[in-house]
């Protein structure tokens, strides 16, 4: 307990995560990887299973989160996080296991991946941050870019004529049987980040109990590619993003009752 | 006084998303100086004490940079 | 400890559970599937990790990860099936992760067909992947060894935290012969590096990232200071009738099993041949070759296609003595009738014939 | 001493396993041995051959490009490997299935109705066995009953009830090799 | 035709739109994404395909597919995405289909960095796929290179319906000079053979199965013939001031721009050092090397990567002369400072150094 | 016109289709690869576009499919086809382009290439044999495999705990917005033979309007890796597979109004 | 006669998936003889010419091995 | 002739767009010249520095290790830059930024509070022209018209507006160098 000033008694009741290594991330400003990684840390300080978990960073943004998280790392080639995990994984069947991915990564090149860790329900958590574009190779299309959305590599804006529309990920995977726990949640705003937050812990507690795969997908923003201010950006997802990727339960696991009240494949906005 | 924030200039990339989310608008960007990355950071701006410990710039943060204190009944 | 009828894809599957591997990941393909059934099998039986990929891309991701997380791990598949590993595999040597990877190779390129080759040696000898790197390989010529090679590989991936290949090709993979089995040893310890959650130590990372150009100059200096010890410590290879030979034939694996029975036929008429058989590939065996370029008048260079490892020797030999190369490409394996010729021919070329067809002395 | 063969049929027909009780039983009699198996490009009913190879040296290679002996099931396999067995070679033919008759005359052929024999024995699945005898009686690595012994060693349980028809039915192949007069003089 | 001032990649993109590239698909990797950035713009807008893949893995196999259809196509990436494309690789070669990769090469193995580099040298010119294949592989070394070589690529790629890569690193791509640009090309005629329907001819297929060995070994021995016509044929290289020198450098790429500049400062303190530049790393220019080693003292291989193309130096020279080797890993690109000391060393070690260094006659 | 006996005149009802090439098949004899070739040979007979027709063949026990169709063909790597069929459209917008994938080939090795054909709105057609196991490589288990069912690398029959369940591509394939045709049929008798031609018929008429990705999904046998006669191989699809796969129509292009009056995604059995 | 079929001797591989779809059971297999490929042919056996040439073997065979023919009102 | 210099700053701050200017403004003048960038590992706000090479001759390497003149933008660049320019070779500051004194004595220093210059031509995006203005009055390679010129050629239309305030802030940057005395010996 820190003691700021004499009186009154001030105690912290918000701290930096004891999951987070303290190293300041290499992200652009307002970007919301790093709240993204926050909550992740503060739901396993909360469970008390840092000494316990193994993450698995993706190529993209956040492919330094291995610096970030105190916890132990490996660090997967692009897109296949999702087998790197099954191996680190199925090794270590009583660890807490997780993979971190952009949606270049686990949409595009790692689809295949993806795919079949939900349908084999390995029994790990993927945090899966689609913020429409490909974020670290400096803003070209993503297979979730809006239509009509510019990008370096869809300079006219996307055309779903040529280019296809945006691919919901969550809704797919909520589609197969070893899927436990899929649901998409935002971090655009106070009230969302608090949903967030209950989505990883739901989902590492899914885990927990060995109910199979669950993903928490997490609209995030990218002020630098999107070219907008980083408040802006915040916008951006609210107003452009939630539309097209509605926020909601796609898939819950049978038992307990679902909390939420949101029964699977709804995709009810939460 | 109810509550304080601080922020951690080290960590603090002056993305500015913490400002709009108090509720009594207590915080803003240090225009006049400059932190060792180059930006200018956010900082309490609070002289009424109005500060509830509400953790709302907190959970806005991106960069883990504020620290909020609430007063406990002593 | 009795000799069993093996397949040798049974064999280095079997051979993989004895040496302790609690983790198999595969993708079917001819002509080694019979191992992915084997383990699909064994190991579930032996509460140990067996998981059919949807890929060789994800294969050798999932073992990359079993890797990381510190148990023996390995998977196994043919040529095209090997192709798609390349990127897994220059990761792996980026992290240093010691794993076992079988490539029974078939006949290529592309879909090719499924009948044994040596196509693989360049893609997996010279590093089929981006960046520098190496894989230990070893070079398998009979049942016998594909078992007792696939226990050493398991061994020294540990040892130097490196990928080793056991390189065979279909012959070996689908022939049956007599060999032995060891028994099953306990599984092994996880190393340090590991990653099994960070409880009373520090935290562990696996990853081949190096963003600053020097740190990964260091990194590579690493690297290659290990491949130096590497090829100062694990060479291995067979002479056989070498002694007094006149033409050396160099040749690995299913190649050279034949040339052995092309050689006794080659004897037999005066033709003073031998053998140098690598048994690993990486390292080459280069001081024995060297060593034999000085004693002999020319070298024959045997292989199962159009002339890969052939240029190995030539690095080695640096003009000592001829290097002439015979190969059978497209699955074919050479017969021994083809390889006795061609070793009559390089004799004959360099004075070193059947008796009959040169002067000079041959008991010499 | 080595000895190599071929065998060879539609898949089916039993050509692989006859090898490999072979290998099997050299094997048991401590000699060297080799099996490889190869199969034609249909999924199933196509062609499939195997090389046994048995010596009381180290075997080189697994394939032979001229075999001394050939035991052909089917009339592709015949116009296959009639023109590689060695001169002096020995060459058996499934007669039920192959009517042509063999052309070189420096083998020696033996034609045995096989699937006829199998069925008289009470199933078609013994026509390998047939041939093997027949092979036997001609190249006597080992005697039959080695062989037999080697059969009871590798069957599964569940087969062990068809030993006796396996065992006759070498017995009848050997019976109708012996009938048959050494042909052709070694070329 | 003027002079621009011209990013590599951007360079080698619109060169490739100018030589009638009918179709591009790739997938996003520093640092060649200006490539792909400038594509996604220039093609719609001549009507052309540009088509953004979801993975190396499948632009590969859309090029294959444009390729089998008989349009000029294209991709391009780097290392790790490289990696990726081997299979790739192996089927087109397999079936014989023309179309050109750009590898901009970065530092490994694994993710590395993004820093240039030359350590996929093995990778593409040995083949990093399964099977007996060859790519043609031409190395440019300053951004109107990355332009001709890239005409040239698709003109060879066409003629001899082979995979013709631009082995380029992060420096070529990321750097900008000034260079010319050729005019827009008319499209070329699809060949006979391509697939575009069997309209009033037998039908087509591309294929790389050949189930029987024979066939496939027949296939096998004309790629082999065909490789042998391109070795004939198709060796490109440059010599730079080695008429009377002693010490020959050989380098490629960039590795060899930052050699010329060394060369110049040891040649004012009288050292003569010249430098092979291989353009086309297969076909190997041997005899050039061969002829070379005849006439100097000494050999310097300089390359960004650890040692690859030194071994087939030493492989060409076959010990005629001292080959020594100076590498930069990581991403780092030699200074021309670091490879004059190298040169010196050389030199001295050969009694080729410099006047004060030594007694003989310069002037030889 | 043959005319086989003299009194009374007989005309060929059903002759063998101009678009195969009288090569006899390498498959096992009653192996429903056979009838699915009839069937798309018939249908481009039919339509009269052998000539503008390109195949993809896949690699499987279909890898030799273009020895048999009289049409252009490439032959794909594995589970590539969508890609390379991607590419050989692109080039040939104007010709009509189809794969033929298996299961193990579509839905396992070629995940990401079908999903994002299916995203781009790939103009071509697929048709997908699901047979339920790799033939080729001699039984193996593949997304497919039913739970329960013994294969050769799920000895003890298909674990849903470790191996997932069965994928269903059809249904979520169907999701994608690119999709503009997708349905489910089986060759298992001849009702539902002639229903798969119709589709078969469906799906190139849809690629020949230009409406984007179609797909057959046909329920196929493999007597020999099942172990089963061919006839007994057909009553395991109805009885076993189709349970588990329903039949139906999954997509079907907005306009012109669905003829087979099935709503897009419902699954309702055809 | 309303119609008749033919086997293509060496398309058919004697799977007898013909067999049982006929309505009029009009197919067997010709088990006194094999084909090239070595198995026992499909054969029509239609004495009474009963077959209506409904085309359902021809539907169910994957060979394509059977012709179908039918009476047309001459 | 060979001039080789290193600009270095934070991405954002417009290093590399002026070493581009420099290139084509070479280029223009019918001389050699490349022109290499490198960046740091932060996505935005990272250090970003270019290194120009501007010849008669062909260039070789694009890099050096040692430049003959640096312009750092910011404090790392600096730290960084100061060490290697060659001896006798010119280091321009940015001093609205850079609080610390430089170190060496073997080197023509330029200190210009460029950041406050920017802003008081109106534009914190002129911050690199007054560098470079500096820059060319010591190391006159082209006239401030030519490369004035020369961005006039490169600008896109949309931006052409700009012209004048980049050319007052070169002749700024230009002025304010002038005004500081050549302070190093040739090394
Ligand atoms: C095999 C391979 N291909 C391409 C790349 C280049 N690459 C790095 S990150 C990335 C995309 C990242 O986008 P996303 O996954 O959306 O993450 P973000 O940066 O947006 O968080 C790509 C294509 C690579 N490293 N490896
Ligand atoms: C890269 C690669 N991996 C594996 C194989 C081996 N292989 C050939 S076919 C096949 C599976 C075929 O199954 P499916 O697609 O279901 O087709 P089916 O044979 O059942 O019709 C596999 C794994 C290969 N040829 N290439
Ligand atoms: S580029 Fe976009 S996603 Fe990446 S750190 Fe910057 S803002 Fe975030
Ligand atoms: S804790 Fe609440 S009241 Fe205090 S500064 Fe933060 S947001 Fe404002
Ligand atoms: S949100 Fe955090 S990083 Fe951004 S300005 Fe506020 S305190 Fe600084
Ligand atoms: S193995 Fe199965 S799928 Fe393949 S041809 Fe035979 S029956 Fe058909
Ligand atoms: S056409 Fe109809 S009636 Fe005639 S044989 Fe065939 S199924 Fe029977
Ligand atoms: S269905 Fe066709 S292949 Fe099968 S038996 Fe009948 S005619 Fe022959
Ligand atoms: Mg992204
Ligand atoms: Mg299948």
């Amino acid at each position: 307990m820190t003691v700021l000033a004499a009186e009154p008694l001030l105690t912290p009741v918000y701290e930096y995560p004891k999951s987070l290594t303290h190293v300041p991330t290499h992200y652009c400003p307002g970007c919301t990887h790093g709240v993204a990684h926050r909550l992740i840390a503060e739901v396993i300080d909360e469970m008390g299973i840092r000494q316990d978990t193994i993450g698995v960073a993706s190529v993209g943004c956040s492919v330094f989160s291995y610096r970030y998280f105190a916890t132990d790392f490996a660090q997967a080639a692009h897109g296949r996080a999702p087998a790197m995990a099954t191996g680190v994984k199925r090794a270590n069947p009583d660890k807490i296991v997780f993979t971190y991915q952009g949606d270049g990564d686990l949409a595009s090149i790692g689809a295949a991946e993806i795919l079949h860790a939900a349908v084999r329900g390995e029994n790990f958590t993927v945090f899966f941050l689609n913020n429409a574009i490909y974020g670290m190779t400096g803003g070209q299309m993503a297979p979730t870019t809006l239509a009509g959305q510019k990008t370096s590599s869809s300079p006219d804006g996307r055309d779903p004529a040529t280019t296809g529309a945006p691919l919901r990920m969550s809704e797919l995977l909520a589609q197969v049987d070893g899927a436990a726990y899929v649901v998409r949640r935002s971090l655009h705003d106070v009230v969302q980040i608090r949903r967030a937050k209950k989505a990883i812990r739901r989902a590492l507690e899914v885990q927990r109990q060995g109910l199979g795969f669950s993903m928490v997908e997490l609209l995030s923003s990218c002020p630098t590619n999107w070219g907008l201010e980083p408040t802006a950006a915040l916008a951006f997802i609210r107003d452009e993003m939630v539309p097209v990727f509605p926020l909601g339960d796609f898939k819950l696991p049978a038992e307990p009752a679902a909390a939420a009240g949101a029964a699977a494949g709804t995709g009810a906005r939460a | 006084m109810k509550g304080t924030v601080t922020v951690d200039d080290a960590l603090c990339k002056g993305c500015a998303l913490c400002i709009p989310v108090c509720p009594k608008g207590l915080l803003r960007v240090a225009s006049e100086r400059f932190n060792a990355r180059g930006v200018h950071p956010a900082e309490l701006d609070d002289p009424a004490e109005l500060c509830t410990g509400c953790e709302m710039c907190a959970i806005a943060c991106p960069e883990a940079a504020i620290t909020v204190y609430r007063a406990v009944k002593a | 400890m009795s000799i069993e009828l093996l397949k040798g894809n049974v064999a280095f599957a079997e051979a993989a559970v004895r040496a302790g591997c609690e983790a198999y990941f595969g993708y079917p393909i001819t002509p080694q599937t019979e191992a992915l059934e084997h383990m699909a099998r064994r190991m579930p039986e032996l509460g140990r990790v067996f998981v059919q990929a949807e890929s060789e891309v994800a294969a050798i991701n999932m073992v990359y990860g079993a890797a990381a997380a510190g148990v023996r791990t390995m998977t196994s598949s043919s040529s095209p099936g090997v192709s798609l590993m390349m990127e897994g595999l220059s990761y792996m040597a980026g992290s240093e992760v010691p794993a076992v990877l079988v490539d029974v190779m078939r006949g290529g390129p592309g879909l090719g067909n499924i009948a044994p080759a040596q196509g693989d040696y360049l893609q997996i000898v010279k590093g089929g992947g981006h960046g520098d790197y190496k894989m230990i390989v070893l070079a398998p010529a009979n049942v016998q060894e594909m078992i007792d090679l696939t226990v050493l590989a398991f061994d020294l991936a540990d040892r130097y935290r490196i990928v080793t290949v056991l390189l065979a090709d279909g012959s070996l993979g689908q022939m049956m012969e007599g060999a032995t089995l060891p028994p099953l040893r306990p599984l092994t310890e996880r190393p340090a590096w590991a990653l099994t959650g960070a409880r009373e130590r520090d935290t562990n990372l696996v990853s081949s990232i190096h963003l600053d150009p020097e740190e990964l100059a260091r990194f590579n200096d690493h690297l290659q200071a290990k491949y130096a010890e590497i090829e100062a410590n694990e060479v291995r290879f067979e002479e056989h009738r070498l002694d007094d030979a006149r033409v050396g034939v160099v040749a690995f694996g299913t190649a050279a099993r034949v040339a052995k029975t092309a050689i006794a036929a080659v004897r037999d008429e005066g033709v003073a041949a031998g053998l140098l058989r690598p048994i690993s590939l990486w390292p080459y065996p280069e001081a024995a070759l060297r060593a034999l370029a000085e004693r002999v008048d020319a070298l024959l260079v045997v292989e199962m296609n159009a002339g890969q490892m052939v240029e190995d020797v030539r690095r080695v030999v640096e003009g000592r003595v001829p290097v002439r190369f015979f190969g059978r490409t497209g699955g074919i394996m050479p017969m021994p009738e083809e390889i006795a010729d061609a070793i009559r021919e390089v004799a004959d070329a360099a004075g070193a014939g059947a008796p009959e067809a040169q002067p000079q002395e041959v008991n010499a | 001493m080595t000895t190599d063969l071929v065998i060879a049929g539609f898949g089916g027909q039993g050509v692989l396993f006859a090898g490999q009780l072979l290998a099997h039983a050299a094997l048991e009699a401590d000699l060297h041995t080799t099996w490889y198996p190869s199969y034609g490009p249909e999924m199933r009913g196509g062609t499939a051959n195997c090389t046994v190879v048995i010596s009381d040296q180290p075997i080189g290679s697994p394939v032979v490009a001229r075999p001394e002996a050939a035991i052909v099931l089917n009339l592709p396999s015949l116009d296959r490997y009639e023109p590689l067995v060695r001169p002096g070679g020995l060459l058996i033919v499934n007669a039920s299935l192959i009517d042509r008759d063999v052309r070189r005359t420096d083998l020696d052929v033996i034609a045995i109705p096989a699937d006829d024999v199998a069925a008289e024995l009470g199933s078609p699945r013994l026509t390998n066995m047939v041939l093997l005898g027949a092979l036997l009686a001609r190249r006597p690595v080992f005697t039959l009953d080695h062989v037999a012994k080697t059969l009871e060693a590798v069957l599964p349980e569940r087969h062990r009830h068809l030993l006796p028809a396996n065992r006759a039915a070498l017995e009848r192949g050997a019976e109708l090799a012996d009938a048959v007069e050494v042909a052709a003089a070694t070329g």
